[in-house]
Order: structure tokens, then C-alpha cells, then sequence
């Protein structure tokens, strides 16, 4: 477990250059507010899906360290375009990279795969699961028919 | 029995010794047990190598710990067959999980009207507690008789339940005093006939380390577990409940680690377990229990329950036997434990526990913090022998010896 | 200062250690200290030779146990400067300490149109009980803040008091998060001004491992300890009180060994400080208390303070020297303790936490258990390198290395 | 430490045969009740003082382990007859010699001398002490004027 097994360049330049970073989203379907107290991370996540059900766009903001923002940054490029269900596929193949298992679908996450090695890391998986957790939240909000949310999580 | 006493013994440093000569026999389990060597070394491993607090910290021997920490959590759940590692809650002993439960759900729920129904062979642990509350909240305490069997009264039992009123009931798995089983399954079956609502507590102290025990088959609701009992450390217990209980209670002791947020208008508890565990908990002595059950586990529980039935049955047959004592419990091994409390003749219980001493036996003396049973039995005191699973018949012996001994001294 | 660090050490297993090939340099005994060899020997001698449930044991071990975990509490009370062993009640930690008397004073004696005064610089632990008591009786909350000078705003604590309504005072004796020694002796004496018949808690936890305290000199009514800290084991905590103050509380926890009769109908509580603690103690870490009370007092208490004041004088200047470093607490060393929460500019303080791990660097990162206070300082999270005896300068160097590596890491 | 250390002839045939041991005394001054709940030791103490002001008998009655019993009955006899100021004091060198200290009044402590082994065996200390705490708590209850006194110990 080094150093550079967590912070891989990919990760670093999301961290960077966040990608799909706003405080707003014009037209947001929901908006679910992620805290975990117990790490003062903060996660603000809005989407909105197009007519035929598919994730028309994300945006995250929020604060946090270096891999709850990456994870966001890259989360809301793999996911866009996705339908709503294969989002939440994707989302469920990122949780299980975090608790050690093979990710079965390594396209698809795209840059979602540098964070593999934050399963060795067990304190921040959570980080790199915050933004995949709210996206997930925010699917199933609008599934819900609501358009706001908020969660909060003990650890 | 499928270990070899003998070389058992050699696991527990305490029983090596010599008392005045004398091999030291160690009867004084239902007190608290002996610990074995490997206890001791898990416990070594977190001081010597994972030496940090727990839950939050971001540097490896803190995230190791923690993961240790919680690995004691979920090794005990499948010890005792818990429904969930998210219902093992952390407590000092017992007495602070039933206390738990009389702070945050006895004294929010019952009130005027409504009775607690417990039994007349309870340890104060599963006693005072919910006396203390009756005398705050206002809710009827009663108790269930036992007969000259030393068996709970089930008659009386349904009796005291026929209203419908019983909201509560609290009973021990196993007495500390009489060594008798309880008959939970048909115990809970009538409590939950007469009132689909009730919440059962069951004590387990005396269960867990002698019996394989599965809380969920039990279908109670909270299950009050002490490791110094079961060949674990001192400083820790545990108060197994069904999660959907905890989740629905709020917290007893506050403070760091059981929060989500503070700020001086509103706090936010965090979920169970967590938000019954404030401060920091008893970490090396988690250590300590993991290793305690593995080595249960590794002799089975069932073997240490054939193992100990077979030398109750001697013993209190032995005892039963032996002139001018007289046992207070069951004779039927297959319904005891290994706690036997007797009377010797002619003898106070501390006299017989002083001369005993002189011959490195270890026996208790005294009321075992149950009042009420001794009233019941119409007795001060009562001497106890208790037995596990490095005691074996050749304990015997020191003991009658010494009962003979004192008679003979004090009738002199 | 007149011990050696280097020779010190070797008495700690845990900073014996590599981490990746690099010393192990332990900055995080705010949340747990290390326990030298000594201490865990102490616990051995308990479960090899002594092993045995205290209190009332007519036998040897038994007796000899139960003698050793009251020397551990005249012990303490010897450490502290309490007011009389019959005035130190163990508990499992601090927090239960604060529990206690959320409990059995707090709930009892406070109500509408009182007030209960804390800080904002208060650890959970001593602010969610008296926010909880507060929910439930329905007194005021009020809290000290905070001067840009990182110390208590005597001033406005005056005016918090002026009413004469504060009739409990809760404020730890030094902060946990900003290393701030706070100035007891003038607090508690304003108190008394405003109120002659406050009650006053001290929350320990901050001060006994670091500099010698004399509760008793402090005039205060309650004061507790926790022991994890203190180069003790885990599991173990004290609540330090005047003997009659306890004397007139009402019990809290409740069950074996606290009370002196029992039956159905009435219950006769055991006087202080047994009434306190119900069910089997710590009792391998109150052996463990005891040794660590004698370690530190082999040192000198001065002596550690002085060798910690230099310490944190060197470390709060480098660190503040430092490029992109905020730190978060007083600058002079001698109103300060060992604990420094600082921000690094660009750097997440998880991220920082995880780069000093990888240099072998143990400090912590978060809230540290004070959000009240991380709301003031305007910050989700600081890091925070803490110090203690086992620590010197050349502890310095790679946490300064880490800090200047990380933020060249992330600014890249 | 052995068992004849503590279990003396003379205390032996103090338990066998106790003196003074009755539940009732005409013209008692002072009833007291001593119990000791933790052991189930229960002691009642009656005296009657003479218009000298002397303690002109004693008598036990109670429950409790051979020590405690014999410790009674003995007391009785090297108290009676002592003026009050006297007894008392003769029940302090008997309980500073159950603290280890040297009894400074071995002759008129009588039979009492015969426990002093038992400041070896802790537990049973208070055994011993039990009759002579009863008998102080008598004396000075008389002294206050009243007739009876209830004491629990906590161990
Ligand atoms: C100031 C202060 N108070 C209370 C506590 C709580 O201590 P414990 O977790 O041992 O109860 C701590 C330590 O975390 C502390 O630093
Ligand atoms: C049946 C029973 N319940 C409760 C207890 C209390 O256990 P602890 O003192 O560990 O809380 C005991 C042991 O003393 C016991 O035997």
C-alpha cells in the first residue's frame, strides 16, 4: 500500500480539474444533499434526465478531500447518456470495485477504474463512494417522483 | 466431551498455581472465569502493535484497530447467533446493557398501567434496573414465582399474565444461583400469547459462556451478554438486540462517537449500533473477545455443555450425597448449569468458604446479588461452587474433603 | 526536564515499530496514548496470578484482587489530588463520568429557569449529556465562546453568568482540539461570585496525562478522568467528586455490588462510591491504572509538563513557520498543551492524514469529537498532531516533511 | 496464613458456647441493630447501664459466622462492668488491633485477644468488628439520650 496506489495521476488531475463541477443545473430533475458529518464531507448532486430516460446530465459540488471529489468528477462522465437503470448497474459495479471484488464492467467506468485502489484503503472508500451513492439516491428520487433529498451517513 | 481437560488447563496461568502447597481448584466460574493464555495475547498484539483509538482515524494501526474492533462485533453476533452484527452493542458489562434498556426503552414506554413482569430468581442485574424505573415512571413490577423444584412457576407464570398487561418481561437465561435453565422458548411463547406486543430481555450471563446459544431462535428482543464470564477480559459486555429495536430507541450515554452532528440547537444521533456506544470503548478487551470465542468455538459449545452436564450431575449428586449438606437447585443435570449453591449443616456459609480457602478451593459465599431468591429460600446466604470447562472430577475431592472438614471443626 | 525520550521510548512496544521502513512517529495521544511494558504487566499480573471477581471473595485471590483494585482507586485519588478515595467512582471512560452526573445530578436538580454554562470548546463528552438532559428537563444551555486569541472570553462569560441563573458549569480543562490550559481557578471563582451555590464539572480527559492537577485545590465539584490517555488501558475512566456531593445522588447505573438490600417492594442503595459502580468492574485495568499512576509519577508530572511545554513551543513555531500552514490555537507555549489542530492551504485534511501515514506520521484528522467548535473556527475538519511524554523534536521533521510533500503533491 | 490462625480454640468455644447471647434484657437502656446485608450477618445489642454510669450487662443476639459470633460474646465479657468512656476505648484498641496496630490493652481485652490474627484475613475483619461497632454505636446512642439505633454497613 503506497501513496500512489490511492492518489493515481488520473485521480489527482479530477481533483485538479474537476469535471461537471456547478453549483446549479438549469432544468435539474433533483437535487440531493450527501453529508458525512464524521468527515465534514459535503456533496450537492443534480441531474437531469432527458425525455427518454436516460441521464441527461450531472453536476456535483461540495467539499471534501481529494478522492470524494475525483470520484464525483469522474462518476458524472461515465454516467452521462447512461439510461437510468444501466446507471445504477454502474453504480452498484463501482460499490462492489470499493469492497474488493473484480469490476465487471471496466469500459464503462472509465476513469472510475483508477480508484480500484482505494478498496486497500478502507477510511476512504466512502470518499470515493460519496458522489456514486448521492447519484444513486438521485435516481431513485426521481423514480420516486421527488425532486430533492437529502441523506446523510454515519461513517 | 471432546477435549482433554488436563491439557485445557495448561491454557490458564491462574489455575498453574499453588495455594499454600495445594493445587489451586478454581470453583468460582459464575463470579467470573479464568482467562487463557491466547485472551491474553490478542489483547498483547492491540497494546503492542495496533496501540490507537478507534473509528475515524486515517493512519494504518488506527484503521487496523478499528477493523479488529469490529470484527469482535460481528465474531460475537455469530457466537451467540445474534440477528444482526448491527445489534451488538458494546457496554462495560451486563449490568450497563440492562441498564440500556431501562433507560432508553423501560422508562420511555411503560407507564401507569402496565406491568413488568420478571422472576423471583433474577441477579440484581436484571432486577434493580427495572425496580429503579417503576419507582420513576410508575409501572407495576411482578414476579414470577419458583417451585420447590427450583424451576420457574409457568402456572403462576401465565396467571401473572392473564391481563394482558405485561409489556415487558425480563428473565434469566440461566441462574447464577440455582444453576437452572429457564424454559425460554415456552416462557416467550405464553408472554407473547397473552400480549403479541411484549418485549422480552433475556440475561445471559450465565448462558453464553456454558450453552451454545442462538439469540434469534430465541425470538427475544434484547440479550444482555458480560465477557468476563466466558474465558474473555474484564471491562466489557454486550447488549444484543434486534436491530429494529435499537434503531427505534434513542440514545442512554452521550457523547463523542454516537453523534452525527452537534451544534448547540440540535444534535443528531448517529445509527445503531454507534449511537450506543459513546466514547471510547473497551478496545483491547474486543480483542480479547474475539480470541475468547474462537476459543469456544474451537472446543464447541456443545462439548463444554456435555462436558459440564456430565460433572454437575456429579457433583450435585456427590454433594447431595455427602452428610449435612443440602443443595438449593435441580437435580436433573439436563435442566442445570453448574452454579450449585448449598448449606452445610452446622456450618455459616463464610466459615465454610474460609476453611475451604485453606484448602485452595475457591467457592463463593454470600447472597450472589440475588436478595430476593435468598428470601425465597429463607436464607442469609449460600455457599456456591461453580463449574466450566477446566474443572473436572478430580475438583471434587478438595471440595468434599473441606465440607467434611469444617463439619467436624465447628461441631467439635 | 529530567528524563530521557530516547530511553523512554523503549518502554512503549508500539513505537518500536516500522511502518514501510520508517520509524513510527505516534502524534495522536489526544485520542489514545501508548501503555509502556509496565502497565500491561500489571494487567498480566491480574489475569496469571490474581484472577478473581472482586468484592466479597472469601478466598485468597479474590481478597488480594479486590485489596489491589481499591489501592487502584486511593491511587488515583493520590494522582489527582482528590478530595478522598470515597469520592472516585470508576466508570468505563470519561464520558460515562459525564453521564453520571447528567444523570443522577443534571436531570435531578435542574429545570425550567435554570441555566447550565459550557464552552464552545468543549469535547461531545462534556456538552451532548447536558444537551440531552437539556431536551429532556427543559433548562437553558448556554456557552462560553471563544477569542481570536484561541482562549475562553472571560468577559463574556460574565455576562453569561450575571443573571445569577447559571447554576451548573461544565468546562474542560483543556481543549482537546486547540491545546488551550484554560484558567480554571478564575472561571470557577467568577462562578461562585454569580452563584455561590453553582455546581461545577471539569472534563479532565485533556489534563491529568499532561500536567499535575489538583482537583481538590480546584474547589470544582466534579472532575473526570479517563484512562486511555494516561498511558493506561482502555476501558477504564474515573469521575472524581466531593464525597457529599455524591453521597446525596441518587444512583444511576443499577444492579450487583451498588446497593445494600433488595426485595420486590424496596430497594436500600449502597453508599458512594460502590452506589456507583453496579455490576463487575475493570478490574485488570484498574491494575493497570494503578501502574500507570506510578509511571507517570516516576517522571513527575512537572517534569512531563516541562517537557512538554518546550515541546509544543518548538512544534507551534515550526508549524506556523511552515509555508501554507494555519494553526489553530494559542502561540505561547505556556497557556498551551500538546494538542495542535492546523489547516494546511490546498491540502483536504484527510488527504494530509493519508500522505503522513505513508511517512509513518500518525496524526488525526476530522472534528475531533468538537463540532461546536469546528463551527466557530469556520472548518469542516483541522488536522491535529498531538503530543506526549514519548514524543521530541525529532518527531518534528517528518511531520514538517509530510506537510511540505503533501502540499507540493496536491499543488502540483 | 492458615485455617488456626484465624479459628483459635478460644474462639471456638466462644461460637460453641456463647456468653451473654440472648434476645431479650430486662430494663434495657439501649436496643441497637446491626446488619451487615452483603454477608447476611444480622446483630442486635442490648445494654443496660448502671446509675454509675457503668455498663452493667450486654447482651447479643444475630446471625452471622463463627467469627462475628464469638467476637460478640467476647466482647461482652470484657466490657461489662467498664465504665462507658472506658468500653469505648477498650472497643478502638480492639478495632486499631483489626487494623494491625499492637492492642495497647491486652489483659482487659480478655478473650477479644484472641482475634488478633484475624487482622490477617481482611474480608473477616469486619466479622470481628461487628459486635464491637454495635456495642460502641449502643454506648453512644445512650449518650444522645435515645433507646434505639438501626446501622446497615456497605460491607
Ligand atoms: C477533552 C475530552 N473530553 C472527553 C473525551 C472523551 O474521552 P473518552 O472517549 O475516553 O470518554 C476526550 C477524548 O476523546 C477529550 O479529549
Ligand atoms: C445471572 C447474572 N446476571 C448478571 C450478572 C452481572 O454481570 P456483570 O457483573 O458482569 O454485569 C451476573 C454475574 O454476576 C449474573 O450471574
Amino acid at each position: 500500500m503506497s501513496m500512489e496506489d490511492l492518489y493515481q495521476e488520473i485521480i489527482l488531475d479530477h481533483y485538479r480539474k474537476p469535471h461537471n463541477r456547478a453549483p446549479t443545473l438549469d432544468d435539474e430533475d433533483v437535487h440531493v444533499h450527501h453529508s458525512n458529518p464524521l468527515c465534514g464531507d459535503e456533496m450537492d448532486l443534480r441531474i437531469r434526465v432527458d425525455d427518454d430516460g436516460t441521464l441527461d446530465q450531472v453536476v456535483f459540488d461540495g467539499e471534501g478531500c481529494s478522492i470524494s471529489q475525483a470520484s464525483a468528477s469522474a462518476m458524472t462522465i461515465a454516467v452521462a447518456g447512461r439510461e437510468l437503470k444501466d446507471a445504477l448497474e454502474l453504480a452498484e459495479d463501482f460499490r462492489l470495485m470499493m469492497h474488493g471484488e473484480e469490476p465487471t464492467r471496466l469500459d464503462d467506468l472509465q476513469d472510475g477504474i483508477a480508484f480500484q485502489g482505494v478498496a486497500r484503503f478502507p477510511v476512504r472508500v466512502k470518499c470515493a463512494l460519496l458522489g456514486w451513492m448521492a447519484l444513486r439516491d438521485a435516481i431513485e428520487t426521481y423514480e420516486r417522483g421527488a425532486s430533492a433529498h437529502s441523506v446523510t451517513y454515519d461513517d | 466431551m471432546s477435549f482433554d481437560v488436563a491439557t485445557l488447563r495448561k491454557e490458564f496461568p491462574t489455575l498453574q498455581q499453588e495455594v499454600d502447597g495445594r493445587r489451586l481448584v478454581y470453583l468460582d466460574s459464575a463470579a467470573s472465569s479464568q482467562t487463557p493464555r491466547r485472551v491474553l495475547d490478542a489483547m498483547d498484539e492491540y497494546y503492542e502493535h495496533l496501540r490507537a483509538n478507534v473509528e475515524r482515524g486515517v493512519y494504518r494501526i488506527s484503521e487496523q484497530a478499528t477493523a479488529r474492533y469490529e470484527r469482535a462485533r460481528t465474531r460475537l453476533a455469530d457466537f451467540v447467533g445474534a440477528p444482526s452484527p448491527d445489534g451488538v452493542v458494546f457496554t462495560k458489562n451486563v449490568t450497563e446493557a440492562m441498564n440500556l434498556v431501562a433507560y432508553s426503552w423501560v422508562r420511555r414506554q411503560l407507564g401507569p398501567g402496565d406491568a413488568l413482569l420478571t422472576t423471583e430468581m433474577e441477579h440484581h442485574a436484571n432486577f434493580v434496573p427495572w425496580w429503579h424505573a417503576a419507582q420513576e415512571v410508575g409501572f407495576e413490577l411482578r414476579s414470577i414465582p419458583i417451585t420447590d423444584a427450583f424451576e420457574l412457576d409457568l402456572d403462576a407464570a401465565r396467571e401473572l399474565m392473564a391481563d394482558g398487561n405485561v409489556r415487558f418481561l425480563a428473565v434469566t437465561h440461566v441462574s447464577n444461583v440455582l444453576g437452572t435453565i429457564n424454559p425460554l422458548e415456552d416462557l416467550i411463547a405464553m408472554a407473547r400469547e397473552a400480549n403479541p406486543e411484549v418485549v422480552v430481555t433475556v440475561d445471559g450471563a450465565q448462558a453464553v459462556p456454558h450453552l451454545p446459544v442462538d439469540v434469534a431462535g430465541l425470538d427475544c428482543d434484547f440479550y444482555g451478554v458480560t465477557v468476563h464470564k466466558m474465558c474473555g477480559p474484564t471491562g466489557l459486555g454486550a447488549l444484543i438486540a434486534k436491530p429494529e429495536q435499537l434503531e427505534a430507541m434513542p440514545p442512554f450515554l452521550t457523547g463523542g462517537s454516537m453523534i452525527l452532528d452537534v451544534s448547540l440547537d440540535q444534535v443528531t444521533w448517529n445509527h445503531a449500533p454507534h449511537r450506543f456506544e459513546a466514547g471510547t470503548p473497551p478496545i483491547a478487551e474486543a480483542f480479547g473477545l474475539e480470541a475468547a470465542c474462537d476459543f469456544l468455538d474451537e472446543l464447541g459449545m456443545a462439548n463444554v455443555r456435555a462436558h459440564e452436564e456430565a460433572l454437575v450431575g456429579t457433583f450435585v449428586e456427590a454433594l447431595t450425597a455427602a452428610e449435612g449438606v443440602t443443595v438449593y437447585g435441580p437435580t436433573d443435570p439436563s435442566k442445570r448449569s453448574g452454579a450449585i449453591s448449598f448449606a452445610v449443616d452446622g456450618v455459616h456459609p463464610h466459615d465454610l468458604g474460609a476453611m475451604l480457602d485453606g484448602y485452595g478451593v475457591c467457592i463463593r459465599v454470600g447472597h450472589h446479588c440475588a436478595k430476593p431468591l435468598m428470601r425465597t429460600l429463607g436464607v442469609n446466604a449460600t455457599a456456591r461452587a461453580s463449574l466450566y470447562l477446566y474443572n473436572d472430577t478430580d475438583d471434587l475431592a478438595p471440595l468434599l474433603d473441606g465440607i467434611a472438614e469444617a463439619r467436624s471443626f465447628f461441631a467439635r
